[in-house]
């Protein structure tokens, strides 16, 4: 079977589900973090893969690129985030972080 | 069976399994360089789809930068005195939930992969050269507000964590 | 036409103070008071840089003005013409199509306002060198209030104007509520609710007026033969017509201030800081019989012609019992020295309006005088005692006397501000009075002669001020130097910084005394086609 | 000299003082002393300046018309304000007079004030007042005339309040504006009805018109109301009943002062305008200044019998002696009003510096007494100056004969030809009342001058502080002396007892009224035109010959002059009578003069009788005179009262009432806002909490699935996601 768009997107697909899992389930703040991370680079094969097969030429590569970009401004600040928390609470438990709670 | 589809699910193995170990191991070091090998393969990935430029620049940022970020975060969020440096374990139910959640996205995900038509106008055709040119071309003169943008987004990233992670205050 | 930046000269005066606005609040305005002292220091000066640079501008708009050039309600003659679509809306429910232009020009109606403007706002600044509390939210907000009163007199969409108007009001409001004296808040929403209730008269007006031309373009709106006849305010003379002049004069006389709407403006004065009194009677005041000049005349000339008797009347009593009043203070109540001032400008402004009223040139041309000669006048009194106050912290009439002997060059300044407001020969405020005089006798005799007595009047409070203020012996605690717990005061002429404040307007004072034609020469033209224009309207009307 | 040269030399002469001011304010205090001789050098070049120019006007060109210039002050567009100045032999006169009096104030001031601490600020006010009285004299229009006339009247009140240290100084000043601007307010009212009847200031141009016929709202009511407004001016400048009450105050300036201002020049300044403006006068009008003139010289003249303070008698002196001038021009004795302006000037400048010389020596006599409490200005406090001061006297002596009008000296010549002016009036109009007042005070002043002279300068020492009192140096005296000899006749006429044949008379021949035949008094037209048949043709057909002009050349063919001896002299009935008048009003003038002489000698040099037994005799009548029949209390309860009363009324009310109707109109938005505020309270909110407390229990329910833990929340949303997808595929 020729390798095609699909096969691609199955691989992103699945990097998509697993991320997503981890974010869900991970207690540990940096966990969720590299979750996030798998998500991102799913979304980056499924901009190439349509960039290459869907003849959008150089823009889905232009996409991915900017995502890179953001993917590292984005990490910065949350692992500045994250140690902050770390300082306020000892522990960067996520689940234990519920200021939130209604 | 030619080099390609070999090549492909050589990565494609090294993508999943490593991503699995990424979000099932209990342990965060090992999360961490299954990590590694997850963007080594995601890399590859992009080297197939004709994106040599991304490929050379996930590795450089994701490994080298992102990583070793991550790396620290977690050395430095964790006490040396606990040996494991394990993740804690959320309940039976978010389990349960999560797993649920997920798979049932990956189903939606693999059935609309399969059933959709994308109806594109073909596929490109195969740079035989660096698409490191075009790539540079078209940032530099459509993209060219965006890429300045987004160099000073990143900028104003670095500097606004730097202030957030500064100690006290 | 010159433009910078692909802006016309009146853009750039009127925004100028925004931009410098942004400048101040982008500045932190420190911590320590080292710090603090610094950044004050910088807001001052950007202030008086974007005053000065308004300043240069307006003289130069006075030296390129065409004189030949009339305006009023020809959109052609008008100069320095700037013109883009600001709100274009169509298919609104209710309303149809909403155009509002963003459209500005001067005329010689207009040019001496702009120039009088700049000139207080420039001035006051140095007025304002004192002022500690928060600095950063002074200026700014000083700025903001160049603005509105530049926008006021350079607009010639009935919109625009009204959005200057408004935007003018918010500034006041907090520089009186915040830097005022101790009874400021009053004051302050005093001054705010009145000056509300006049514009919500003015936008129900310009909302007729909206719905009878279909644009908010003062041109169209002055244009007879664009009024929609199904429009209320179709037909000449109509009641609903003398209903809405009468709407829109109140608006405007309530800012004037005419008795009897002008008790918010002893409150104003006396809570408000020294440069914003200054502003308030320099400046705002102008705006009401500037609004009647260029909007209620030239749009119900119908009705002008029909009320005629009755604004001058307003404008009579208003000079008179401004007049008494200002008397009063010194037999009743607190004698406050700038209540009396305050009373003092409801009696000037009275002039105005009595010279708009008698619809002559020598009447209408004194009226433009006056506005801009009470603006320079005034704004000296009100630095005057300011000057004092600064040094006294009291403004009591009673607890002055014999100063003249130890603040030589103050007596002098204030000897002449004094007589420039009682309206001497040789000061520029006798030609402006005189020429009311002399145009409503030709209308209104009985009222010339009567209006006559408040020179009389005048001279009376002045002088007793004046008195009270410089001559006679020196008390004992003025003696210095200051000592704030046993009431004594130090007594040192003026400063550098409040001399520069004084001397410009010293000067103008003078060479418009001897030379009146530099500012008569500018509005004579317009002043003669509105006359002519709103005279023949009117008797169109009522033949 | 060219007429245009001699324009531009008055202008010079104008502005010198200004500049003088100028200079002195900003550079005096450094300059001190020095500003004293810069100052009196400065008016001595105006004063060289000004003899030329009269000079060459009175000589050169004696007959012809006011010779001026015209500019365009006040553009309007379609019509403009002209201003402009002018020369006429008038003109050239009073710039005599002005500048030869400021001089020798100048001068005199330079020993006077020389202790001040203000000594060149002082200087600087005298250079400001020169200016302003030139500027009246030159002007060719009624504002330019206006103009300076207020200049006049603050430079007034700086020098009047000049030691403001004082509060009665400050009060004086204070006054005399007030009061004059009263007045002023009349010439204001009248300048309007000028201007928007004829749209000209121009004296010659106003004048031609009114002789065209074009009158104020074509009434002749309306010409006659016009000329007293503008004579208002002239009540308040020159002091007349019943805004005479300012001068006496006045006083409280420096005696230098008091000679140049409210003796000389500014007081005459009304007399100037009315003189200058004297064509335009009807009939009544004329008949009301010549009342007002004579009122106010017999009031002032039986004040000034009972006052004590030396310069108060001086005062009143003048206010009577400017209602001769004023009575003069009313009767229509035109050129003898305006020569007892000059010789007055004169010698009642005279007797002010004279009065400053005794105060100055008083006071130096009370600092080497180290006597601080006596008021030097008592004559009760003085006697026996004759020796002391010598020269002094003399010039005093000179300036009493004068103004008592005994022959040889100049006020012989101007008040007789007065006296004869009203003689033949009262004959011609039946108003006796005017000679009788003339002569009556004539004889009043007499009395009271020699009285003043007697007390003061007679008799032994009252104290021992005049007793050392001595001459004063030459600042003082040389200015005495010259004016003393400026009070002899012959610089007016070679004849001690008919002015008519001197060059002054000749020159300054009554201007011919302007006014319609039927507004002015049959006697004073021209005799041709009393011909009760004719007039009306006449004047009609003159009024369209005169129109024709108009038209064709644009210039007035009748052009207002005082020297138009080269045409026809136009002969009226009224100068018929005057001239026989003459002879009788001289004899009659001699008598009371020499009768009120001769009393004062009789009460005071020989005390033959007691002065007091006549105060006892009518105390009431004491009393009123030493009161100045109470104008001052009268005027402070009705008009000055009454004004306060009124402003009181007016800040009551605003304070009050329209303040009160605005808080309570704030009051009731507030009530109403407290009842809107309670149906809120009960209703309005009633409903909202229900609605709330429902959202409450919802919220409380809905509560349990809000964990706060982001990942829960993730989770569910990617749920929601997926339902939704699933919902629209």
């Amino acid at each position: 079977m020729e390798i095609g768009l699909t096969h691609f997107l199955i691989i992103s697909g699945i990097l998509f589900s697993l991320g997503l899992f981890g974010i869900a389930t991970r207690k540990n703040a940096i966990m969720v973090l590299m979750s996030m991370e798998l998500i991102l680079n799913s979304a980056n094969i499924n901009f190439i893969a349509f960039s290459r097969f869907g003849g959008f030429n150089m823009e889905g590569q232009i996409a991915a690129l900017f995502v890179i970009i953001l993917a590292a401004a984005e990490v910065a600040v949350a692992l500045a985030i994250v140690l902050n928390i770390y300082q306020n609470y000892h522990h960067v438990n996520v689940d234990e972080i519920n200021k939130l709670k209604g | 069976m030619n080099t390609f589809q070999i090549v492909f699910y050589l990565f494609a193995l090294i993508v999943i399994i490593s991503a699995m170990g990424v979000v099932f191991s209990r342990k965060l070091m090992y999360s961490a360089f299954s990590l590694l090998f997850t963007f080594f393969g995601v890399a590859g990935i992009y080297a197939l789809l004709n994106a040599d430029f991304l490929a050379v620049v996930q590795i450089m940022i994701y490994v080298g930068g992102i990583l070793v970020l991550i790396i620290f975060g977690v050395m430095l969020t964790t006490k040396i005195t606990d040996v494991d440096m394990i993740s804690g374990k959320t309940g039976k139910w978010v389990y349960l939930g999560a797993s649920i959640v997920s798979l049932s996205v990956l189903t939606l995900l693999l059935y609309m992969f399969n059933t959709v038509n994308w109806n594109l106008p073909g596929a490109t055709a195969i740079y035989h050269d660096s698409s490191l040119d075009a790539l540079g071309t078209v940032l530099l003169t459509k993209y060219v507000l965006t890429f300045l943008v987004a160099a000073i987004l990143l900028l104003i990233a670095f500097i606004g964590a730097a202030l957030i992670a500064r100690k006290g205050n | 036409m010159f433009t910078f930046l692909g802006l016309g000269p009146l853009t750039w005066i009127t925004f100028l103070p925004i931009l410098g606005m942004i400048i101040i609040l982008l500045i932190p305005s420190g911590e320590d008071d080292l710090a603090k002292a610094k950044s004050q220091n910088l807001y001052r000066w950007i202030t008086v840089g974007v005053t000065f640079i308004q300043l240069v501008i307006s003289i130069f708009l006075v030296l390129n003005f065409n004189l030949k050039f009339a305006g009023v309600n020809d959109p052609n003659s008008m100069q320095f013409v700037e013109r883009a679509n600001w709100i274009y809306l169509s298919g609104l429910p209710l309303l149809g199509n909403l155009k509002i232009q963003y459209f500005i020009g001067i005329d010689g109606i207009s040019a001496p306002m702009v120039l009088l403007t700049t000139i207080v706002s420039f001035l006051a600044t140095f007025a304002s060198w004192n002022i500690k509390k928060s600095a950063k939210g002074y200026f700014s907000m000083y700025l903001l209030l160049v603005t509105g009163m530049m926008g006021v007199f350079v607009a010639l969409d009935f919109f625009l104007f009204y959005v200057f108007w408004e935007l003018m009001l918010l500034p006041m409001y907090f520089l009186i509520g915040i830097w005022g004296g101790a009874n400021k808040e009053y004051a302050a929403i005093k001054f705010f609710l009145y000056t509300l209730f006049g514009s919500v008269f003015m936008l129900l007006v310009m909302i007729a007026l909206y719905f009878a031309v279909g644009s908010f373009n003062m041109f169209d709106m002055m244009d007879f033969a664009k009024y929609s006849h199904s429009s209320i305010l179709y037909g000449m003379g109509s009641n609903w017509r003398l209903i809405a002049f009468a709407a829109l004069f109140v608006g405007f006389a309530i800012k004037v201030p005419s008795v009897p709407f002008h008790t918010w403006l002893p409150d104003a004065h006396v809570e408000a800081p020294t440069p914003i009194s200054v502003i308030l009677a320099g400046v705002l005041l102008k705006m009401g019989t500037y609004g009647m000049l260029r909007i209620a005349w030239p749009m119900f000339p119908d009705a002008v012609m029909y009320f005629q008797n009755w604004i001058a009347v307003i404008g009579l009593v208003s000079i008179v019992y401004g007049a008494l009043c200002a008397l009063g203070q010194f037999k009743f109540g607190k004698r406050d020295f700038k209540k009396l001032i305050a009373y003092s400008s409801v009696s000037h402004m009275g002039y105005v309006v009595l010279g708009m009223a008698s619809m002559t040139t020598e009447g209408m041309v004194g009226a433009i005088f006056q506005m801009f000669n009470h603006g320079t006048i005034t704004a000296m009194l009100f630095m005057i005692v300011g000057v004092i106050y600064d040094r006294a912290h009291t403004r009591g009439l009673d607890d002055f006397g014999g100063l003249a002997n130890k603040m030589p060059v103050y007596t002098g300044i204030m000897t002449i501000a004094f007589f420039g407001a009682i309206g001497l020969p040789g000061l520029s405020g006798f030609v402006s009075e005189a020429m009311v005089f002399l145009g409503t006798f030709k209308t209104y005799p009985i009222y010339a002669m009567i209006a006559g007595s408040g020179i009389i009047l005048g001279a009376s409070y002045m002088l007793w001020a004046l008195q009270k203020v410089f001559f006679g012996k020196l008390p004992e605690r003025w003696s210095g130097p200051w000592d704030p717990t046993h009431k004594i005061y130090k007594t040192d002429d003026v400063n550098l910084v409040e001399k520069v404040a004084l001397v410009p307007l010293v000067i103008i004072i003078i060479y418009l005394g001897i030379n009146p034609n530099a500012m008569i020469g500018l509005m004579s033209n317009s002043v003669n086609h509105l006359i002519e224009f709103v005279k023949l309207s009117g008797q169109v009307a009522h033949l | 000299m060219t007429p245009e040269m001699l324009l531009n030399l008055s202008i010079v002469i104008l502005l010198i003082p200004i500049l003088d001011f100028a200079f002195l304010i900003f550079f005096g205090k450094k300059l001190g002393r020095a500003s004293g001789f810069i100052g009196t050098s400065v008016l001595g070049i105006d004063l060289i300046l000004a003899l030329i120019v009269a000079f060459v006007r009175l000589t050169q060109y004696p007959n012809e018309t006011m010779q001026q210039y015209k500019f365009d002050w006040i553009n309007l567009g379609n019509t403009s304000v002209t201003l402009g100045i002018g020369i006429d032999n008038l003109t050239a006169i009073m710039l005599i007079v002005v500048t030869l009096i400021s001089f020798l104030v100048h001068l005199f001031s330079m020993e006077y004030m020389r202790e001040d601490s203000r000594f060149s600020r002082f200087y600087a006010y005298l250079g400001l007042f020169t200016f302003s009285m030139l500027g009246i004299v030159i002007a060719n229009n009624f504002l330019n005339m206006f103009i300076f006339w207020e200049l006049v009247g603050v430079s007034s009140y700086l020098l009047i309040g000049f030691w403001y240290e004082k509060d009665s100084a400050a009060n004086a000043g204070k006054k005399a504006f007030i009061v004059n601007r009263i007045g002023d307010l009349g010439f204001l009212i009248g300048l309007m009805i000028i201007y928007s009847t004829y749209g000209t200031f121009i004296f010659e141009d106003v004048f031609g018109k009114i002789h065209a016929g074009i009158l104020p709202f074509n009434s002749g009511f309306w010409l006659t109301l016009m000329g007293i407004l503008v004579f208002g001016g002239a009540i308040g400048k020159s002091a007349q009943f019943p805004l005479h009450v300012w001068l006496p105050d006045a006083m409280e300036g420096p005696t230098p002062v008091s000679a140049l201002i409210h003796a000389a020049t500014m007081v005459a300044a009304g007399v100037y305008l009315t003189a200058r403006v004297y064509p335009m006068f009807t009939a009544d009008a004329l008949l009301f200044i010549a009342y007002i003139g004579a009122l106010t010289a017999f009031i002032a003249a039986t004040i000034a019998i009972t006052q004590v303070d030396f310069k108060r008698v001086l005062a009143y002196s003048t206010v009577s002696q400017l209602g001769y001038m004023v009575m003069g021009l009313g009767v229509g004795a035109f050129t003898s009003g305006f020569m007892h302006l000059v010789t007055h000037a004169w010698f009642k400048a005279l007797l002010f510096l004279a009065s400053g010389s005794v105060i100055h020596a008083m006071h130096h006599s009370m600092h080497k007494a180290h006597n601080h409490d006596m008021d030097p200005q008592d004559i009760r406090n003085m006697g026996g100056l004759r020796k002391t001061m010598p020269i002094t006297y003399i010039t005093f002596l000179f300036a009493t004969i004068a103004i008592s009008g005994i022959p040889f000296t100049s006020g012989f010549l101007s008040k007789d030809g007065i006296l004869a002016g009203t003689l033949a009036f009262g004959e011609l109009s039946g108003h006796w009342f005017i000679p009788i007042a003339g002569f009556g005070a004539a004889a009043i002043t007499a009395f009271y001058m020699f009285r003043l002279t007697i007390i003061a300068f007679h008799g032994k020492p009252k104290t021992s502080i005049a007793e050392h009192t001595h001459e004063n140096n030459g600042f003082i005296t040389i200015p005495l002396i010259i004016l003393a000899v400026l009070s002899l006749w012959f610089f007016y006429s070679m004849n001690p007892l008919n002015p008519d044949e001197g060059w002054f008379h000749q020159r300054t021949q009554a201007p011919q009224s302007a006014v319609p035949a039927s507004l002015m008094w049959n006697f004073m037209n021209p005799e041709k035109e009393i011909n009760a048949n004719e007039n009306i043709n006449v004047s009609n057909n003159r009024l369209h010959t005169i129109s024709n002009e108009l038209n064709k050349t644009g210039i007035p063919a009748f052009l207002v002059t005082h020297t138009l001896v080269s045409q026809p002299k136009v002969e009226t009935e009224f100068k018929e009578t005057l001239h026989h008048a003459h002879v009788p009003a001289m004899i009659l003038s001699l008598i009371v003069a020499i009768s009120g002489i001769i009393l004062s000698f009789v009460y005071y040099q020989f005390k033959v009788y007691d002065p007091d037994s006549i105060v006892n005799l009518y105390p009431w009548l004491y009393k009123g005179s030493f009161n100045k029949w109470f104008f001052d209390e009268i005027y402070q309860a009705t008009f000055i009262n009454g004004t306060i009363g009124l402003a009181k009324v007016g800040a009551w009310f605003d304070f009050n009432v329209i303040d009160g109707i605005v808080n309570f109109v704030a009051a009731i938005g507030r009530g109403l806002g407290h009842i809107t505020g309670i149906f809120d309270f009960h209703i309005i909110d009633g409903l909202v909490n229900l609605s709330a407390k429902i959202s409450g229990w919802l919220g409380t329910a809905l509560r349990k699935p809000q964990s706060g833990t982001i990942q829960a929340y993730l989770v569910l949303t990617v749920l929601g996601l997926v339902v939704l997808i699933l919902l629209f595929i």
